[in-house]
């Protein structure tokens, strides 16, 4: 219960969240997290069979699938288990696989297996969003031609979380008559996977880029067109969702950080949190966190029940969280003061990935311009 | 002048003793009362006319019927006039009641029934109740707090109207209030006044009972920014008083001061503990305004507006959070709500200037037609502007919330204190010499 | 000196300085702006045949036409009065009256009759600049048709300050081949002044109209066309200019009114001064005014002398101070508390004039975007 | 080892003795030196890498030629190896030297010339003058601060590294400082120290000279949040000192202080009393982010580039104000400096977070190819972020600028003081216990 999310648990959903903070403490804890990011390496397998047994990647498909909520609402449910991996600046297509399960626990009968394995944690897939139809940030953009009963994919995105530690990729594609969304082998010839320098250590990014890419019919996830677009949407409502859960997470580990490091610093005779200045500094950060874990919490009960203000409040969610998390991570700085400057203190990890959620799956002003969208019509 | 044979609140009960009637019966009855003798509610709600009696007589009359009925203080004891029932009898008779006409007495309305007369019942001797609580509850009285004052803001124990007993045992009151809402049209204030200037600040406070028509007291409106004159200030100018006016002990007014604070406090909307954020558009008033001056296209206008609504979003969502918080932990529930205040005193400039900048120079200046839908909006969106701040000040500051935050919430360490042990009189001296020298910590 | 807005002034500017400011505290203090504003009255003629003798009218004109300026720059001289103005909220139309003459004096010398009455205050003008090429604000238009060998004027303009006080307007039209500008007598048939309501109580804001009002080829100020425009875009500078001298006078003036505040009024046994929360609030703000002090001397300068970034720095300078003066304000309203919030004290007037000024002549988002013209070009 | 028969500094006068020749002469004879024995310069920074000493020897070695020559020291005291010139000649010196190669020592040469030796020369014994001053002024010794601690950073005097003298007359030192400067390429440090605990906070601290080299003695580069490790810690452990060691008075460290922060803050962007805010295109390098992101004709990218741009104007505009007021009233110079400071420690995170808006996901995480411009923009924007906040807090943070701006040039009453009037030792007592009751304000 760190990060204290979701002030109404259910018992169910408390065990979820108490067993995956125990589990990230023991297993992958911020000093194992430094080193892996320093390293410029992934966890291993294990990390991943272990999370999914406490079901981490099953909470957006439904029991057919071995999937299933704790609470009843997967996506609460997943954004409270992303708080703490947040808190913990856990690494790994978290996101990107859960949106993958999600996409294709919904779709056809034919890809009930892969949601299988990848709900178990025998295999990890992320998502590929390139520009469609003004749905999706414009990272890049891969077109999907028909070439027999199948597609040919060309083209590329940036800003693929983790994708070298994927088996498949979720690729959403323009064709002919609108979205496509594809299935695709990580490791099909013409796929590309080119790590990008980053700001933040604890993620991998990269280009995902396909050459010619050939895949069948059986490829395909739910209809082209009108279906798809419905499909990218609640796509992208998902990324956002989880991401910004991981973010307030991210943010509550920092925030408290600085809190600690506030009352017990000694500066002039007193403890400098006595001083104003840090105080009400503090306070105004400390009302931000809550409005953006109140925030996060209505994005992800709507989306998880279907609510008709879903889409609206995941990008409500994302824009407020991405300035709130910049901003707190500032605050945070300016308390801690020399410390945090140095490489050592974990602070400049919270800064990095904040920085990095802040863009991830669309800026604010690019959520703000999608809600926006809505201003005059009706 | 209340009818006993058809009291609503009590049955005979077959030891011949009487007994509240089932809730159900309870209801019914009123119900049935109600629809005789009440009228459907019209939706205005009445404007207090300074010097203009005629717009209260109505009202007393409709409280004085709800009283004589029975139907006044019903959750209150019944030796002070009330109809001492449990307090779901009360809520039966507010939903039957809905939609029908009940008293407005405007702001005053809620200090009289919602704080002063509840804090009299807590500490007042019980003299002093048989003398007002039957005359509130008939709608004789309207009460108001004489409280806040000129020099004393977010400080609010710095009181220095005085009361000083003469040897003939009279009380004399001298100083002055500000910040009463409605004053114009109470009958009586309660009023808090520094009893003894030689002890710490907390302790010589003691309160009174003021009748707004007593000699020597003058009772003025302000004028605010707006334009509007909610507020009232109020000069005491040798107000005498008895020792029957006292409310509570002599110089324990601060232990009074608490509950009333909890009662002015509790109905704050921090305590809407609705889960749900409802959707309800997309910030109509400033989509209005974008349409009256021709920027709803403009995507720099366009970003303003979402973002005012998205702030709009997390502020109703950061109620939903701390209603849950306040239910798991209620005590907790007086700290948490400086979080719903402070939001409310940072986001609403924010988005006052949001709303300025949505404008431009048509929200400064526009024409003078009350008719005109533009010319609304851009009035509106002038007058949010001007009045703003009045949640970043008025009942706590912004930096009281953030204190109390920092502090109560955050758990960060006490800002030091200078007030708190020694005399009150010392404490002003020194403020006036202050160096900041020489403090210490504990 | 009270403003202290140009610090290296020249003794001839102190002096116009020091005169202005005991002029306007002894002939129209706050006092009496208040009583005019309640009343909705203007000043009277002597307050303006005075101000014209200390210079007012004269600094933006050559000594040919009775003007001259104390220090050699007279936008410079006028923005250091402008400054002394704001500071007193001072009424009528100094700005207008001051573009008008700049506008008249640099044309053809048969305007030099009126400008000499401009200049000794016998008369007074203001511009109403209809929107032209995209130089000026769209708050209205006017359209300039060929009329024999004259024009006929159609349109109307909004926020046209203190029109009622003025005998002349100079009228920015779009004509055949461009903006045109044109002097017209105020009292001319066809042309309308109606007051507007306004948060700006100490000036009274106008929409003037023309309604086929003509007038003769000798109102021409200037040549149309390609003239007309930079001669239209140095009037928006200097009005720009003297604008913000005028909020930096007000925003100094409601300044020093908090700071004296904070450092007499006690709470919790002290002056609430010494309260980091109160204390930091200020010097945060007195940073802002400092830089907005600056900004207007840098832009001043600059358009007195014609230096090239003079359009750039003017814009500048209103962009900064609009979104400055209104936070300022609002720092202000803070520190003095609930007696800010009544209708008595003072506070409330600066308010009103800081968020009018804000958009006079130019909201920060407009003067930011003519600004953003220049970004790629070149 | 100085050829004192080509002295360039001293000619013999007709009453045989030695006098400064005249400033034209002086120039001419400067101008033929450096002809002849400096190299153009090249432009490219050295760059010091810790445990190369052979990146200094060239260094060194220049400075010895120019102290041999006598062009080193031109305006310090003879007595101590330098040429008792008045300060015209130095700066009659430099303008010759423009555009020839002098010597780098990167950030300790600031140091060392600009504020250690300077203070020495204010504050140090003749003996430890006579002992160092030739030999920095020879390039053998660079100095650098060991000032700041872990525990005390905007509380300067709050430090905890103690000296304590045994009965031998030995010093000892413990303790730890860290935030200097280059100090992993230095050979000495200007170490301050606690060496009496019994007495106020300001009072029991000593100034000591202290070998980097010295026994105990360890240095270690700090990695910054940026990847860069210009800054060190040093830690102590029982280091042996001499009373020899000591510069200025013993207990008397915070006077010595004060000079070294004057000539430390001297050199402050906010002298720049340049009048003229140039021209130089809007924000060049947003204006080329914006460009590699295709953003450049979005009008929401356009205006944060302006809003950028405006604040980078105002920044320039007040350090010219900030000069003329300087220069007006010099008396105010050392408060009003902390404007230009909090403008840096404000807007620098403002400015780093607009860049990364205008950037967005590409100013995060961009190609891995130094030769890309796009990737070039994108890498510096993240940078940039990374370290906005350094002048938030690096020698005075933004709420120590505050205060000065608060107290010093507003006016505004002191804050309370708790660590002024009782020894060092009790205010760190004092402070764990704090519990904020109690204070007084005189």
């Amino acid at each position: 219960m760190s990060v204290d999310l979701v002030v109404s648990a259910t018992p169910e959903q408390e065990l979820l969240v108490e067993t995956s903070a125990r589990f990230i403490a023991s297993t992958l804890p911020l000093s194992q997290v430094r080193a892996l990011a320093e390293a410029g390496r992934a966890p291993d397998a294990g990390y991943y069979e272990t999370a999914a047994s406490l079901g981490w990647f099953g909470m957006l498909a439904d029991e057919r699938h071995g999937g299933g909520s704790a609470s009843g609402n997967g996506v609460l449910d997943a954004a409270a288990v992303a708080a703490e991996r947040g808190a913990g600046l856990q690494p790994g297509p978290f996101v990107g696989t859960n949106v993958a399960v999600a996409a294709l626990a919904g779709a056809q009968p034919r890809h009930a297996e892969l949601v299988g394995r990848l709900v178990r944690g025998q295999a990890r897939a992320t998502w590929v969003a390139g520009a469609v139809a003004g749905l999706t940030p414009d990272t890049g953009r891969v077109v999907a031609s028909a070439d027999g009963d199948g597609y040919v994919l060309r083209g590329s995105v940036r800003h693929v979380a983790d994708a070298d530690e994927c088996d498949h990729l979720l690729v959403t594609a323009d064709g002919v008559d609108g979205p496509v969304q594809l299935v695709v082998d990580a490791n099909a010839p013409g796929v590309g996977r080119r790590r990008l320098e980053g700001m933040d250590i604890t993620r991998r990014g990269f280009a995902v880029s396909f050459d010619d890419v050939r895949v069948g019919a059986d490829a395909l996830v739910g209809e082209p067109g009108a279906g798809a677009r419905e499909a990218v949407e609640r796509e992208l409502a998902i990324a956002a969702v989880l991401t910004v859960a991981e973010s307030v997470g991210a943010m509550h580990h920092d925030f408290t950080t600085a809190v600690e490091h506030a009352r017990t610093r000694i500066a002039f005779g007193r403890p400098i949190g006595s001083f104003q200045a840090v105080k009400h500094l503090l306070a105004d950060t400390s009302l931000s966190l809550e409005m953006a874990k109140g925030l996060v919490v209505a994005a992800a009960e709507a989306l998880g029940e279907g609510a008709a203000n879903a889409i609206e409040l995941a990008h409500a969610a994302k824009s407020f969280v991405a300035e709130r998390g910049i901003e707190l991570t500032h605050a945070c700085f300016q308390v801690l003061g020399g410390i945090g400057y140095t490489w050592e203190h974990d602070h400049h990890l919270f800064m990095r990935r904040l920085g990095a959620d802040a863009v991830a799956f669309g800026s604010a002003q690019w959520h703000r311009a999608r809600l926006g969208e809505g201003i005059g019509v009706g | 002048m209340r009818d006993v044979t058809q009291d609503p609140a009590r049955d005979e009960g077959q030891d011949g003793r009487t007994q509240p009637p089932p809730l159900a019966e309870y209801r019914a009855r009123a119900r049935a009362w109600i629809a005789e003798n009440l009228e459907r509610a019209s939706g205005s709600r009445v404007e207090y006319r300074v010097g203009e009696p005629a717009d209260l007589a109505a009202e007393r009359r409709l409280q004085r019927r709800l009283y004589a009925a029975g139907y006044a203080g019903i959750s209150w004891p019944r030796e002070y006039g009330g109809q001492g029932l449990p307090a779901e009898y009360e809520r039966a008779f507010r939903l039957e009641a809905r939609g029908y006409r009940l008293p407005d007495f405007g702001v005053v309305g809620g200090t009289t029934y919602g704080v002063c007369a509840l804090t009299m019942l807590a500490h007042a001797s019980p003299e002093f109740r048989r003398r007002h609580i039957p005359r509130i509850l008939a709608g004789d009285e309207l009460w108001v707090e004489f409280f806040s004052e000129p020099a004393a803001g977010s400080d609010l124990a710095g009181v220095r109207t005085t009361a000083t007993r003469d040897p003939s045992g009279t009380w004399i009151l001298n100083g002055s209030k500000i910040w009463s809402s409605g004053a114009y049209y109470a009958d009586w204030g309660m009023c808090l006044a520094r009893t003894n200037w030689d002890v710490p600040k907390h302790r010589g406070l003691t309160w009174f009972a003021v009748p707004a028509t007593a000699p020597g007291v003058t009772i003025r409106r302000i004028r605010q920014i707006t334009g509007d004159a909610e507020f009232c200030e109020e000069f005491f100018d040798n107000v005498e008083l008895s020792d029957d006016d006292v409310i509570g002990e002599v110089d324990n007014g601060w232990t009074v001061t608490q509950t009333m604070l909890l009662f002015e406090r509790g109905g704050g909307a921090a305590h809407d503990s609705s889960r749900r954020v409802a959707p309800r558009g997309i910030a109509p008033d400033l989509v209005e305004l974008a349409r009256s001056v021709g920027r709803l296209n403009d995507p720099l206008a366009r970003d303003l507006i979402v973002r005012a609504h998205v702030d709009d979003l997390a502020r109703r969502a950061l109620l939903a959070r701390l209603g849950q918080r306040m239910t798991r932990d209620p005590g907790t529930a007086a700290s948490l709500a400086s979080y719903g205040k402070l939001s409310s005193g940072v986001y609403d400039p924010i988005r006052a200037r949001l709303a300025m900048e949505i404008g431009g120079p048509d929200a400064v200046a526009w024409e003078r037609d009350d008719a005109d839908p533009a010319a609304t909006a851009q009035a509106k969106a002038a007058e949010a502007f001007l009045g703003s701040r009045f949640m970043s000040i008025a009942g706590g500051t912004n930096e009281m919330q953030r204190n109390t935050i920092g502090e109560r919430v955050l758990g960060l360490p006490r800002e030091p204190s200078f007030d708190r042990d020694k005399p009150f009189r010392e404490v002003l001296q020194d403020a006036r010499a202050w160096t900041g020298r020489g403090g210490s910590s504990r």
